[in-house]
């Protein structure tokens, strides 16, 4: 494989990812199965970059489970999304940062609709003044907050405490990188790197220290496919996708796997314990199971977080070896805490606990 | 009658110049040969055999080299054509080194660029050792031998066509005609080559559209056993044997398909060249929406240009083959000196 | 897979669809070009597909059925071949000669011998 | 009747998402639903772009517009700037409106997604939230989540947020935001949607003899429709696609 | 003469000739016992009956007069005659000779064979010199035959043959020894006439000469000895030569006369008729496959040859048009056809009945070719009957030649026929392409179909334009419906008057399509028609030697191209008297002939239909006279 070729590919797609000032929208399947992730890009933006990030609490879902799911209408979707532009335009931002990537996917959709078919923006701010009395402004810019960790890539390694490398054999680890399809398959212009060969966890993963792993099902959807999840009966097309990946990166023996889409994330944890159950396989060095990793978990593991506090216990594949080869000492016994400081007792059957 | 010693600037030493030039030169004009590179012969140069009949492509460059061995042309190498401006009665011709040629008519023979297979991303050309154009097979063909980047001996080789043609992501909606036609040579000469090996190519449609070419595709299944899948790559990859993985539809049999690859062939196609394209906005000269130059007419005026004096020849205009070149070439002779003689 | 994880997860990992070349069997389509080699030549044009008289009461699809063989999926080929009346109307649609009606019937012969282990 | 295409037109989605087909294959070929159900979206697409309303209907009844995942890998790809991913959410959308997809077995499921993430918007404004995943219906999401669940209180305080807090993740929508987001679905024929899929689900499950219930998920239909499985999603012979596709050209 | 009373050399021959009897008798024990029990009746009722004169005078005709093929070829018919009937007549009047010249009456065969050894002296005078004259013509007859034999061996083309059967080893032998005996005969009596001045014109002159320059007497017992030697060996090798067809041939002939049929599956009489084939290969010469398209190892001689040396003829079964012309020239008279079919049926069935030498191989790998998948036509739904006198089915083949289909539907509304067309939306195949290549269960399948629908119609004529339909409709279709092809009931419909018809000033030539001519019999109703509106010339083969027009579904392997080549040598026949038009009654025949010439190939319901005057008259039913006259005919 020639980089170069990549680097010509990486240089072409680059997007304007504004330096400071952003408006958030949080994603509905990150607060709930990534809470400490979320909380630990708002830790990192506001400590340790020293940014401002606003997050209006009036602000919703984009209801992009809906309208993926079908149930939400595009025009209905468009309002609601118009309503946050509204929030971001009178609290005054002009930079939106979303944490959801089918969020960052409808967001993208949206003002290429409106681009194109500009009657619809008219539609739009029609409806919304309807409904609620709002107005808004198209925001400058939207970015995924992991295109915002991106950008900040260089400054979070100056502060590294740690780095993806194994520091018994000095070698860096090796990381599989998953991009959500809503990031830039459907408009590559929005993703750094474009379609084919997304830049923006690579660009992470190299400046932290590690390794990254091309595998032939690198671009693979990780088999949400939103109604394929949601309904019971339907969910072994998202798990079989999720086994169609692993099976693909298996013979690299992956350290770690790292997504940018909560989703993604989400379904390659959950899938590797069910596949487990069903077929009794488990990847990754000699059945340990692939930990699965947000970026955020990532960068704040370099940035020397305590994993636990930023919800790592809460993956089915626990990420033990992985902290033992970056030299993180992190006590398994302090995984689940009550508020008050007590040790709850401790699920049964994760994968490498 | 003497409407004698008229000079004529042929923009272009490819297939379509050399022969304007020949042909002008034997009616005993002057001819001004302009070639942007070393040597003229276009892209004819670098190929090995010719479709159908795998005739060498030297025979074809010879008669070329002969036709153009001619004392009243004068062959400008390494020099382009930046501009041509219709003056007066005859038209003003400005070459990249400044020189200035005034002539009593100009053809323009700038021919077409090969697709660059980088921009389909997907095909991931120049990031895979093995993925190559079918330009960097004719050279292999021409080394006499077919090897992977790492000199092994392919066992399967995927030939993809429609490379940068019919293809508005890279905003080439036309068809560029030869690379069909060329995948079936191709898949034949490494059949030839390497017996051991099995080739594949993967088309939407098979456009067998000159005389042989469909028995040619014929032979090729018959003979050499070449596999034909109808569907386009979506994707290639390599795993971590550092083969090819390609993903594809079998839309003949309605499912995706799979298969690792040890070589995959792009056949790139036919764009308008940038020199053209220069040449075209600095001399007012229209465009098609294919960016071709746009001929006066489509089926009467195809060497016509919109500036007087100023005519076409060959691919410059839109894909062609070398026969067609050929003929479009002595066409636009013919409406040159048609043009010279009515003033 | 067994029954109570099915019901634990209330689904089950869906089987695959795509023709994975690597791994798909080609006997049959090598034991078929040996024996009737005029095979090669189809070119999918679906004439034989059109004519046919047991397509008119079945899905039998000569054309795919082609397909199936070259690509080597041998699972969907062996209820398909069996629906073919051997009429021999293909015989004289096929615009490049080939032998159809041998086709089906080496077919169902190489299927035989895959099922005995003979190709 | 009805003119189904000219119907779709009107959807921008629609519009953007089928000029026209010229049959590459190239979205089937990275298509992952391709791979695990007997679909192929260059066949619905080409199925569409042949106008015919009776085609269309088929499709809008049948159970194949239901098998996308809607990762949209198709839109990447086409040489021809078609979405096969959009086309399909057009169909989707007009099935439900005309009620047709109740017809098939995965078309009837939408009936439990307007049950479970349609109303979730409404009523907590998040289409997913915490609380409403329970275990019991997510036995997949593993002891991880089974533990985060029962412990969320505390599991979420460590992490740095509050379950109905003021702010940060989960916290509570309030209801003045709410009834913005109800008036949203009222102006823009998200209500309607709604709507249309809640009639014609109640007008199945009478068909079907089960029971149906206004709201809530404990009732026959609603378990009917996430459980039920024909088997018939996969194999070849069933074909309901293929059989349209083959009859019709 | 005591050195010659010495009788050693009688050995051999004796040991031979007791062999051979022997064997026969066993061989044709278990013959008779392999039969089944009506077969076995048959035969009985047949040994006391017409049938067994009838034998013996065809076993006198054909056997020793070889009368069918001195019609074909003269100098063939002599040679095999001369040979056959001459060697009878020796043995004959040899005995006669033996036994009334003799002291003592009934002696063994020997005392015959070698007459002249045992009684140098005789033949001086009187009557005896008359025998020995005879006897002497007798072998000068026959060695004359041989003479050709050994001419045809070396330049084949004389006797019309273009193709000869290759031998085997034993058959080499045996062919010499068959040589040897009657050169070695006239040499060993010429030798002893030659000591005793005894013989006649032939052993007498030739022995005088011999003695003039040889020691006679003592070369004498050499010959004596070749003489016996030669015979021996002839007798031993015959059940393993060719020659073995000749005393078979005579079983196969009484067989036949008894009434027996090859059937649908092997039997005794199918392995007679294995053994009765000479290899002459006539066959051969016969076959377009062979002199059209150029392949020469799948005739019927290899074939029924490939039978009984038991060898895996599977390919060379099927690559064969089954037109028939073979079994029209064969003149042993083998079910060709029949034989094949059953060998097609047998490929596909696990276990071969017992045969004779299965006594001592009892399994072969002949008996275990795999079964490929059976056809299943579950997917077929019981039609709608719909009530009819008269059903047309066009065929599958027919859809393709709509021109035939349009023509018939036309005559048929001109004579008011009142039908119904049975596929007119395309049908169900007949089955006989299954049976064809032996899948008879599975043709079962859609003839039942079918004659569920033909059935329930209660029609009481069922027409079709396709000699394929129809040779299935007679032969396995069990209906009351009476079948005709097209050209009869036009024919039908002609001779009761409702088809007006013009006359068409063209010259037109007939071609037999294989199913209806040598396959059904039906050679003079196209001819009729035809002749009542045109002029219909003779073509070079016709009727029951007509050629196949190489389209045949009789055939699964044979390469389009190959087809090409039969079909191109047909037309060039059919048309040499370059006729405006080339009438067949075969959709298939149509397609195919019309690709190999540029004369106008046409369906003959479209040359009568051209032939109706326009517009078409006002119709009146008349097809109650029709069905009144088909009763009386059937």
């Amino acid at each position: 494989m020639k980089l170069e070729g990549k680097k010509r590919i990486w240089a072409e797609y680059q997007k304007d990812i504004p330096d400071d000032h952003f408006f958030y929208v949080r994603s509905c399947i990150r607060q709930t199965f990534f809470a400490g992730s979320e909380q630990t890009f708002l830790k990192i933006m506001r400590d340790d970059l020293k940014k401002d990030v606003f997050e209006d609490p009036r602000h919703t879902t984009c209801t992009g489970i809906g309208y993926h799911g079908d149930v939400v209408p595009f025009e209905t979707i468009q309002t609601v999304v118009a309503r946050h532009f509204a929030l971001a335009t009178e609290a005054g931002y002009k930079h939106i940062a979303i944490s959801c990537v089918t969020s960052f996917g409808i967001y993208s959709e949206i003002l290429e609709t409106w681009k194109h078919f500009p009657e619809t923006l008219a539609r739009t701010r029609e409806d919304l003044y309807k409904a609620t009395g709002r107005t808004f402004d198209v925001p400058e810019t939207i970015s995924h907050t992991s295109d915002i960790i991106y950008k900040f890539r260089d400054e979070i390694a100056r502060k590294a405490k740690y780095n993806l490398v194994d520091i018994s054999t000095g070698k860096p680890l090796k990381v599989v990188e998953h991009i959500g399809c809503h990031y830039s398959k459907m408009f590559p212009n929005y993703g750094i790197g474009g379609a084919e060969f997304p830049h923006v966890l690579i660009g992470m993963i190299e400046s932290w220290g590690g390794d990254v792993i091309d595998y032939p099902e690198r671009r693979h959807c990780c088999g949400f496919g939103f109604r394929q999840y949601l309904i019971q009966a339907n969910r072994g097309y998202s798990v079989s996708a999720t086994r169609k990946k692993l099976e693909s990166m298996e013979p690299y023996k992956p350290d770690m796997i790292v997504a940018n889409c909560p989703g993604c994330a989400m379904f390659m944890d959950r899938w590797q314990y069910t596949i487990k159950e069903i077929d009794d396989i488990t990847y990754g060095h000699d059945g340990q199971g692939i930990p699965v990793l947000t970026y955020e978990e990532m960068a704040g593991l370099v940035l020397g977080y305590d994993p636990w506090n930023m919800g790592m216990q809460y993956h089915n594949v626990q990420s033990l070896p992985l902290l033992r080869k970056m030299g993180i000492k992190a006590d398994p016994a302090d995984r689940f805490l009550a508020k008050d400081g007590s040790r709850l007792p401790e699920p049964a059957n994760l994968i490498n606990s | 009658m003497s409407a004698a010693l008229k000079h004529i600037v042929v923009a272009g030493g490819g297939v379509a110049g050399m022969e304007a030039a020949g042909a002008l030169a034997e009616m005993g004009h002057r001819v001004s040969l302009v070639e942007k590179e070393k040597n003229p012969g276009g892209h004819l140069l670098q190929w090995h055999a010719l479709f159908p009949d795998h005739r060498p492509a030297d025979e074809v460059k010879h008669y070329l080299n002969k036709r153009i061995r001619n004392e009243s042309i004068t062959l400008y190498t390494g020099t382009g054509v930046e501009k041509i401006k219709h003056h007066g009665h005859e038209v003003v011709v400005t070459l990249s080194d400044g020189t200035l040629i005034n002539a009593d008519a100009a053809i323009i023979a700038t021919g077409f660029d090969l697709f660059d297979a980088r921009r389909k991303e997907e095909y991931g050309y120049g990031i895979y050792d093995n993925v190559i154009t079918s330009a960097e097979l004719e050279e292999m063909f021409n080394a006499g031998k077919v090897t992977t980047a790492d000199g092994r001996i392919p066992s399967r080789v995927g030939i993809v066509h429609c490379v940068g043609s019919r293809d508005e992501k890279v905003n080439n909606n036309h068809c560029s005609k030869v690379c069909c036609v060329t995948a079936v040579k191709q898949a034949i000469e490494i059949r030839k080559q390497l017996p051991g090996s099995e080739v594949f190519c993967f088309y939407m449609d098979m456009r067998m559209y000159g005389p042989y070419y469909e028995e040619l595709y014929r032979e090729s299944q018959e003979v050499y056993n070449v596999n034909y899948i109808r569907g386009k790559v979506s994707e290639a990859s390599v795993n971590i044997n550092n083969r090819l993985v390609i993903k594809v539809e079998d839309t003949l049999a309605g499912r995706p398909l799979k298969m690792e690859l040890d070589m995959m062939v792009l056949m790139v196609g036919m764009e308008m060249s940038k020199p053209g394209t220069l040449l075209a906005e600095a001399s007012g000269l229209k465009r098609g929406i294919n960016r071709f130059f746009e001929t006066a007419d489509h089926h009467y005026g195809n060497n016509l240009s919109n500036v007087r004096g100023v005519f076409y020849a060959g691919t410059c205009t839109a894909p062609m083959n070398i026969t067609d070149t050929i003929s479009h070439a002595r066409a636009a002779v013919a409406e040159t000196v048609r043009y010279i003689n009515s003033r | 897979m067994s029954e109570s994880s099915a019901n634990k997860f209330g689904f089950t990992i869906n089987p695959s669809r795509l023709i994975n070349y690597d791994t798909s069997d080609r006997k049959v389509r090598d034991y078929v070009t040996m024996k009737e080699p005029s095979f090669r030549l189809c070119f999918a044009c679906g004439g034989c597909t059109a004519t046919c008289t047991a397509g008119q009461y079945t899905s039998f699809n000569l054309r795919r059925m082609n397909t199936y063989i070259r690509r080597g999926e041998i699972t969907p080929l062996i209820e398909e071949v069996t629906r073919c009346m051997l009429c021999g109307k293909c015989l004289l649609v096929c615009p490049r000669g080939v032998n159809t009606r041998n086709v089906v019937a080496v077919a169902s012969e190489a299927i035989r011998k895959l099922e005995r282990n003979e190709l | 009747m009805e003119d189904l295409y000219s119907m779709l037109m009107q959807d921008v989605r629609f519009e953007e998402g089928l000029k026209a087909c010229m049959n590459c294959g190239i979205c089937t070929g990275i298509c992952p639903a391709a791979e695990y159900y007997n679909y192929d979206p260059r066949m619905v697409v080409d199925l569409v772009q042949t106008r015919n309303n009776d085609i269309i209907r088929e499709l809008l009844m049948s159970e194949t517009i239901w098998y996308c995942g809607q990762c949209m890998s198709c839109k990447t790809r086409c040489p021809r700037g078609n979405t096969p991913g959009m086309v399909i959410m057009a169909l989707r959308k007009l099935s439900q409106e005309l009620g047709y997809f109740t017809a098939s077995e995965k078309g009837r499921q939408q009936f439990a997604i307007k049950r479970t993430v349609g109303d979730n918007v409404l009523k907590h404004g998040y289409c997913v939230v915490s609380y409403d995943v329970d275990p019991v219906a997510h036995p997949e999401q593993g002891p991880a989540w089974e533990h985060y669940y029962k412990h969320m209180e505390d599991s979420l305080a460590r992490l740095g947020g509050e379950l109905n807090g003021k702010e940060g993740p989960t916290r509570k929508i309030s209801d003045d935001v709410l009834d913005e987001l109800r008036s949203i679905f009222k102006v823009t024929g998200g209500q309607d949607l709604y709507d249309a899929i809640e009639e014609a689900s109640e007008k199945k499950a009478e068909e079907m003899g089960l029971e149906f219930n206004k709201q809530g998920r404990d009732f026959e239909y609603f378990r009917h429709v996430v459980s039920a499985d024909s088997g018939n999603h996969q194999c070849e012979t069933e074909d309901v696609r293929r059989d349209i596709y083959e009859t019709r050209r | 003469m005591k050195e010659m009373n010495s009788e050693l050399f009688v050995i051999p021959f004796n040991f031979g000739l007791y062999f051979i009897l022997i064997y026969s008798v066993v061989r044709s024990t278990i013959w008779f016992r392999n039969l089944s029990r009506g077969d076995k009746l048959r035969l009985q009722r047949g040994f006391f009956g017409k049938p067994f004169m009838q034998s013996i005078k065809e076993i006198f005709m054909e056997g020793l007069l070889h009368r069918k093929m001195f019609k074909r070829n003269p100098v063939l018919g002599y040679m095999h005659m001369s040979l056959a009937f001459g060697w009878f007549l020796l043995i004959v009047f040899g005995t006669i000779e033996a036994d009334s010249f003799s002291a003592k009456h009934f002696n063994p065969p020997s005392h015959s064979i070698f007459f002249r050894a045992y009684n140098p002296e005789h033949g001086a005078s009187g009557l005896e010199s008359v025998f020995s004259f005879w006897m002497d013509f007798l072998l000068a007859f026959i060695l004359s035959g041989l003479l050709l034999a050994m001419l045809k061996r070396f330049i084949p083309g004389m006797m019309g043959m273009k193709k000869t059967t290759k031998h085997t080893w034993t058959d080499r032998i045996a062919l010499l020894s068959l040589w040897l005996i009657f050169p070695s005969r006239l040499l060993a009596e010429s030798f002893t006439c030659g000591a005793y001045g005894s013989g006649s014109f032939l052993t007498g002159n030739l022995g005088s000469a011999l003695a003039s320059v040889l020691p006679a007497r003592e070369l004498a017992p050499y010959f004596w000895w070749l003489y016996s030697l030669s015979l021996g060996t002839f007798f031993f090798l015959l059940p393993v030569s060719r020659y073995f067809h000749i005393p078979v041939e005579m079983f196969l002939i009484f067989m036949r006369n008894s009434g027996i049929t090859t059937g649908d599956k092997p039997s005794s009489y199918t392995e007679v008729q294995e053994h009765a084939c000479s290899s002459c290969g006539v066959c051969i010469s016969t076959c377009q496959m062979s002199f059209a398209a150029g392949i020469n190892d799948i005739q019927s001689a290899y074939f029924v040859k490939g039978l009984r040396t038991e060898k895996d003829i599977a390919a060379i079964t099927a690559n064969c048009l089954m037109c028939g012309r073979c079994e029209e020239v064969c003149p042993v008279g083998i079910e060709l056809g029949p034989m094949r079919m059953i060998e097609r049926r047998q490929d596909r069935k696990d276990i071969r009945p017992l045969k004779f030498s299965d006594g001592y191989a009892l399994t072969r790998k002949r008996n275990f070719i795999e079964r490929v998948p059976t056809q299943s036509y579950s997917y077929l739904v019981p039609e709608e009957p719909v009530k009819a006198d008269v059903l047309f089915f066009a065929g599958c083949m027919t859809h393709l030649t709509p021109s035939i289909i349009i023509a018939m539907k036309k005559i048929m509304d001109s004579a008011g026929v009142k039908y119904h067309f049975m596929d007119e939306k395309g049908g169900v195949c007949c089955g006989r392409p299954l049976m064809l290549v032996g899948r008879e269960k599975e043709a079962r399948e859609l003839i039942n179909h079918n004659s569920d629908i033909i059935w329930k119609s209660g029609a009481e004529i069922l027409v079709t334009s396709c000699p394929i339909c129809y040779k299935v409709f007679n032969e396995s279709y069990y209906l009351e419906t009476r079948v005709m092809h097209h050209s009869e009931f036009i024919n039908l419909l002609i001779e009761e008057g409702s088809l007006r018809l013009g006359y068409l000033h063209k010259k037109v030539v007939y071609h037999d399509p294989c199913e209806l001519g040598r396959g059904s019999g039906v050679y003079q109703e196209p001819r009729t028609v035809i002749s009542y509106v045109a002029d219909l010339q003779k073509s070079p083969q016709e009727e029951n030697m007509a050629l196949c027009c190489g389209g045949s579904l009789g055939n699964l392997t044979l390469s389009s191209g190959k087809r090409a080549l039969i079909a191109a040598d047909a037309a060039r026949t059919l048309t040499s008297s370059s006729p405006d038009e080339l009438i067949t009654a075969c959709p298939l025949c149509k397609k195919t002939l019309g690709q190999a010439t540029e004369t106008k190939v046409t369906d003959i319901a479209e040359l009568v239909a051209a032939a109706l005057p326009r517009p078409l008259p006002k119709a009146k039913t008349r097809i109650k006279k029709v069905l009144a006259k088909t009763e009386n005919n059937s």
